[in-house]
């Protein structure tokens, strides 16, 4: 009972927090900083149910959140399609596309399917890169417009301020959470699991291994799209370069060192992986072998993460407390 | 006409490259079952160690061999600290960790090197051997004749040498290298420490003719990728000729279709493949 | 009956936490064909793993021929004599067969590999007949036999079988048996796991009785077949 | 219960981070630009050249009797990047103005910050015409150029392209925005001037394969072939050019005509290679003699290109400065609407969209050397904006 009032009232004070976030937060710097963090939070989370609950190295996933950016930008510029649908839509031609990559590629041995991913985003990015017609190729398109959302009686909300963009991703990131909690704690969650830990006898249990990866590929493809759709109604400007290698790095170093397979870990690495390398005030150069240098050590030297250690710590305790 | 047999003079000069490091690839996957992201660094840092050897008139000949020579105690060292402590754990964790040797050494080579090229002008090498309106250089000539009889070489170590069975042991059966006394770590540091030597020696090879830059290899081993799958993984046979139909078929494909899509084509043959034959053309051999 | 060859001490092994061999000891003499039988989980084929050096001791201590071997690395332990030819199929199937007992002899230096693997051959006739076909391609009771061979490469004291009959068909069992019964009649101390307990104790000498980790009983292969308990137990009546 | 309180600690940590007050003693100015990545050697030497300007206007006694410090950011050459950088840079180093930027992606994805944050920023790299398009009247207030858009360039080079190499030529550009829109712009002028293009290819960034390319141009038999590469794609792509023999001449838009690049490729290799741009080293005016020397004796080697934008960036600014008599951002961006200078990339002065009408300059290599072979003051044709105005409304 104690336990759970001091839950409630824990849940309480970090939700005062984040609403207050705005009002003590005078930087607009530091406010940009922390809406990106939620943007990679979806992102690393949506990645985290590939590599972390599904167990499959998917190099694939900034094509998704670039056919989510492309999506709803192309949708709102070019058809007018107000926003509020164009988001959603988004993501569900991420899940769509998600679905049509996975249907041959989860057939594939783990290490073909890494690289059948990679080779995705590749000819998704070339196909952004020339297709000049509808993306204005390597050009990009600039003036994207700020979201507006039409509410019935109400009238529009027009998204503009970095406030405005602060609480629209709280949103998505409270729904991405609660979502993946959901997912996790569910049979989609536990088949997810039993097939990470030993496929041949889930299947033996009867969960259909490969139907399972392809919900679990859709469902990362989905959020990633989400992700990509925001950032670049938030950027007001879409291009190919929204799908670099440079976002695989930065994702995995996310998911790996906050600890791939928890939600509180994920979100950690993916705060501390915004933050960090803005506020490291060392030659731009250095930052990338500094990433590499700390993907590998957690690697080699604490593979569960961040998340994993916390948990393991928890663990120890209840265990010790009885 | 001419054209025709210069582009297919090109796809092969190029074939032999991607075969070189495509190779290491395959063998380093047969045995420690790794796909290594660092083999197309180990090409990049051999031509920037030739560059340097090179700069201080060191003959080039020697060059290659100062180059191989480093990329193979790099290769040691990666395999003893990077590769070897996570054997045995979850599969990605190899993988990921190849990943962050890789960026390591692209970005420390942009540290060290800045992201300027260098090159290196030799001129012999640049040479222009022109066979009825057909040309090559003297240095492309010498790639594919070097990758040619490192393949022979490479076959005879595997199928004569004591080392060299023992590497085909690993791959099919560790469990039974293990009963019969063979050390499986020391063939797997063997192993990876050969896969960038192999990598190397392409390195060193191309150094006069291409200009060197810290992202050189990258975009050479998205396509060595392609080669391992196609030709299934382990396969060095498979390998090397999917390796050249690669280079052929996007030589061919850059000049009759596009330029923009040049990457994509390897991609694309290779998945057009694996629908087929999700084991790839030549399919996937017990062991390498 | 000779001295004794291989003697366990105390032992105790395990994978992860556990303990699966929870201080056993047992004395091998040489010359003599030697089985461990127990239902399953009894920890018989951990017993030979660790006695091979695949698993790390956690007590007690392993004596061969003279020396001590506990932790030892296996090519230490081949080196000293005792081969062992685990459980399934062990080989390696995309090499030949004369590949294969090449591979036997890997630690070996010496020039007379060649004429070796020609007395395998005479002593196993089938393996010369398909000297020249992937092991892979070979039945269960060839593969098994190529085993027994490649191990016999290196002119063992003792040679350790796990479970040599496991998946053969009546015939081939026979004919493994059979084959065991010559290499022990060349003075080769053998050390054999089964499940197919009444078929290994009718050539043993000496069988031992593991259950949960520890030695139930012992005796010679004809005092535990018919022992009442063990039959009740083990043996199906 | 533990993840959320660690989640609030982090979270006040940074931001308590980001209330610690700088004391505002020099000028600061930002640098923004590629410092890593393919593009990354532009984004420095322009660094350098802005340090350069800034230390001699430093040297000489700083303006208003205050220093002048440059801070740099890193925009990747990646949109997402370069609004961060932006943000940062404005906010965190509390800079009055920016210059910067190569790619002209990264340019129209942070001049909307500039202009929300009301701090002016000169873009002297970028060639995109778009960029000046959305500046100025009706536009962006903040955003200045003084470099030319590519279709000016054209106007000059590309008819010079039909005049020396022949009528029928072969492009190869580099797969990006500013790749694409040079080709587009010369196409148009080539065609103009009784020109024929035979084929246009694009390729990525960090190419090393151009054989397959350069074989199929060569089966066309054009009379020239114009490149437009930075110098790594353009050592290999003339390695690969010189290797299969052919002959034609070479015209260059990029960074292929300096020594840097004779360095790279040989002497034979370079010969005859001709390029434009706004600013050649070997401009026989003293000013620009004087700033080569300047920065070989400062950096020890020669400028490129980029290298003389930055230097001219941070001059436009302090001169915007000088006219003003205050460094703050709203004085800054009046100064450079009243700008009328001498530079050593041409006479500036602002229209109205913000838009400087500077010198095509010409060069070649001769003997392994750059050899200028003119300047050409461009006036702006008639109709320009209202054309690129009509454009952006679609």
């Amino acid at each position: 009972m104690n336990m759970r009032i001091s839950k409630v009232l824990v849940i309480i004070a970090v939700g005062i927090f984040l609403l207050g976030i705005p009002y003590f937060v005078t930087s607009p710097y530091v406010m940009h900083i922390i809406i990106f963090s939620g943007i990679y939070i979806i992102f690393a989370l949506s990645y985290d149910i590939v590599v972390g609950y599904l167990g499959m190295l998917s190099l694939g996933h900034p094509a998704f959140y670039g056919v989510g950016g492309y999506t709803s930008v192309l949708l709102v510029m070019k058809l007018d399609v107000p926003y509020v649908i164009a988001l959603p839509i988004a993501g569900i031609l991420a899940l769509i596309v998600a679905l049509i990559v996975g249907f041959p590629a989860l057939r594939l041995s783990y290490h073909s399917f890494a690289i059948v991913t990679l080779a995705f985003t590749l000819i998704m990015r070339a196909v952004w890169i020339n297709w000049v017609s509808l993306t204005n190729g390597p050009m990009g398109i600039p003036g994207v417009p700020r979201p507006t959302i039409d509410i019935p009686f109400l009238g529009a909300i027009h998204i503009e301020t970095l406030t405005d963009y602060y609480y629209f991703i709280l949103i998505l990131v409270i729904i991405t959470c609660l979502f993946i909690y959901f997912m996790i704690h569910s049979r989609v969650g536990r088949a997810l699991l039993s097939i990470r830990e030993n496929e041949v006898l889930a299947e033996t249990l009867g969960v259909n291994a490969f139907k399972y990866r392809m919900i679990a590929f859709a469902i990362g493809a989905f959020f990633a799209g989400l992700a990509g759709s925001f950032t670049a109604h938030y950027i007001t400007f879409m291009g190919p370069e929204f799908t670099d290698f440079y976002y695989i790095t930065m994702l995995l170093i996310m998911v790996i060192l906050g600890g791939s397979g928890t939600i509180h870990g994920v979100i950690i690495g993916a705060i501390a992986f915004t933050f960090i390398p803005e506020y490291l005030r060392i030659t731009p150069e250095f930052r990338d072998v500094i990433y590499g240098i700390v993907l590998l050590i957690t690697i080699i030297f604490m593979p569960e993460g961040i998340g994993g250690k916390i948990n393991e710590i928890i663990y120890k305790r209840r265990v010790k407390t009885g | 006409m001419e054209t025709f047999f210069q582009l297919l003079v090109n796809g092969i000069a190029f074939g032999a490259i991607y075969a070189m490091v495509a190779v290491g690839l395959t063998i380093v996957f047969g045995i420690l079952e790794v796909v290594n992201f660092a083999q197309g660094e180990f090409y990049m840092l051999a031509a920037y160690v030739t560059f340097l050897v090179y700069l201080v008139q060191i003959p080039y000949p020697l060059a290659i061999a100062i180059a191989v020579g480093t990329m193979v105690v790099i290769g040691l060292v990666v395999e003893r600290f990077a590769i070897r402590p996570l054997i045995g754990r979850a599969w990605q964790l190899p993988i990921l960790s190849t990943l962050g040797i890789s960026i390591i050494m692209q970005n420390g080579a942009i540290v060290i090197w800045t992201p300027n090229p260098r090159t290196i002008i030799i001129d012999i090498a640049n040479l222009n051997i022109d066979i009825f309106g057909v040309v090559i250089v003297f240095q492309k000539l010498m790639i594919v004749f070097f990758a040619l009889a490192l393949f022979i070489g490479l076959h005879y170590f595997i199928q004569k040498t004591k080392t060299g069975k023992a590497m085909r042991a690993v791959s099919q059966n560790k469990e039974a290298c293990r009963i019969i006394g063979i050390d499986v770590p020391r063939i797997s540091s063997i192993t990876f420490a050969l896969g960038a030597g192999l990598s190397g020696f392409g390195g060193a090879l191309v150094a006069p003719v291409m200009a060197i830059h810290p992202v050189m290899g990258i975009f050479l081993v998205l396509k060595c990728f392609a080669a391992v799958i196609m030709g299934g993984f382990g396969n060095i046979k498979g390998t090397i000729c999917s390796a050249f139909i690669l280079a052929i078929v996007e030589s061919f494909a850059v000049a009759y279709v596009s330029l923009q899509y040049k990457d994509v084509f390897a991609f694309l043959v290779m998945i057009i493949i694996l629908l087929f034959r999700p084991a790839g053309i030549f399919g996937k051999k017990v062991g390498i | 009956m000779d001295d004794v060859i291989l003697e366990i001490r105390d032992y105790v092994t395990g994978y992860n936490e556990i303990d699966i061999i929870r201080g056993v000891s047992i004395q091998i003499k040489g010359h003599e064909i030697a089985c461990v039988i127990g239902p399953n989980g009894a920890g018989k084929s951990t017993l030979f793993k660790g006695i091979f050096g695949l698993l790390k001791a956690r007590n007690g201590s392993n004596h061969f021929d003279g020396s001590d071997i506990t932790n030892l690395s296996p090519d230490e332990i081949l080196k000293r004599g005792l081969s062992y030819v685990p459980q399934g199929r062990c080989n390696f199937p995309a090499m030949t067969v004369r590949e294969n007992l090449e591979m036997g002899a890997f630690i070996r230096n010496d020039d007379k590999v060649e004429s070796d693997i020609g007395e395998v051959m005479e002593k196993f006739p089938v393996l010369r007949e398909k000297e020249n076909e992937l092991a892979g391609n070979l039945s269960g009771g060839e593969q098994q036999i190529l085993e027994m061979g490649r191990a016999l490469l290196l002119h063992p004291k003792l040679i350790m079988l796990d479970e040599p009959s496991l998946g053969l068909a009546p015939k081939a069992t026979e004919l493994v048996f059979e084959k065991i019964n010559d290499i022990n009649a060349d003075g080769t101390t053998i050390l054999i796991v089964e499940q197919n307990a009444k078929r290994a104790l009718s050539i043993s000498h000496h069988a031992i009785v593991l259950e949960l980790g520890k030695k139930r009983f012992e005796g010679t292969g004809e005092e535990i077949m018919y022992n009442e308990q063990v039959k009740r137990l083990y043996l199906g009546g | 219960m533990r993840k959320q309180l660690t989640v609030m600690t982090i979270l006040f940590l940074f931001v308590s981070f980001s209330s610690f007050v700088f004391a505002a003693d020099p000028i600061r100015i930002g640098y923004i630009g590629p410092l890593t990545g393919s593009v990354g050697l532009l984004g420095n030497e322009a660094m350098k050249g802005a340090t350069l300007a800034a230390e001699q206007i430093n040297a000489a006694g700083g303006l208003l009797g205050r220093q002048i410090k440059v801070y740099a950011a890193d925009d990747k050459c990646n949109p997402a990047e370069s609004v961060s950088a932006t943000r940062k840079i404005i906010t965190r180093d509390r800079v009055v103005a920016t210059i910067g930027h190569v790619c002209s992606s990264a340019t129209l994805a942070g001049m909307p910050i500039n202009k929300q944050q009301k701090i002016p920023h000169v873009v002297e790299t970028s060639t995109n015409p778009m960029i000046t398009a959305r500046a100025g009247k009706g536009g962006n207030k903040w955003l200045f150029r003084p470099n030319l858009p590519d279709d000016i360039n054209a106007m000059v080079f590309a008819k010079m392209i039909v005049e020396i190499g022949g009528p029928k030529s072969s492009y190869l550009m580099v797969n990006d925005d500013w790749g694409r829109g040079v080709a587009t712009s010369f196409k148009k002028v080539m065609e103009e001037h009784g020109g024929k293009v035979l084929s246009v290819d694009y390729y990525d960034e960090g190419e090393t394969n151009f054989m397959s390319v350069l074989t199929k141009i060569k089966g066309l038999k054009p009379t020239s072939l114009f490149v437009s590469a930075r110098t790594g794609s353009g050592v290999v792509i003339m390695k690969q050019f010189a290797e299969l023999g052919m002959k034609m001449p070479v015209f260059n838009q990029g960074d292929m005509v300096n020594e840097q690049f004779v360095k790279l490729v040989g002497k034979d290799v370079a010969e005859g290679l001709i390029g434009s741009e706004s600013w050649y080293p070997g401009i026989d005016r003293p000013m620009n003699k004087k700033f080569e020397q300047d920065y070989i004796a400062r950096w020890g080697y020669d400028p490129i290109e980029p290298s003389a934008y930055g230097y001219v960036g941070v001059q436009l600014i302090a001169e915007a400065i000088r006219i003003s008599k205050k460094a703050t951002p709203a004085a800054i961006r009046d100064g450079l609407e009243k700008m009328d200078m001498d530079t050593i990339s041409g006479h500036v002065k602002f229209d109205e969209h913000n838009q400087a009408w500077t010198w095509v300059v010409i060069a070649k290599i001769t003997d392994g050397k750059v050899k200028v072979v003119k300047e050409v003051q461009v006036d702006r044709p008639a109709g320009y904006w209202e054309k690129w105005e009509k454009k952006l409304k679609k």
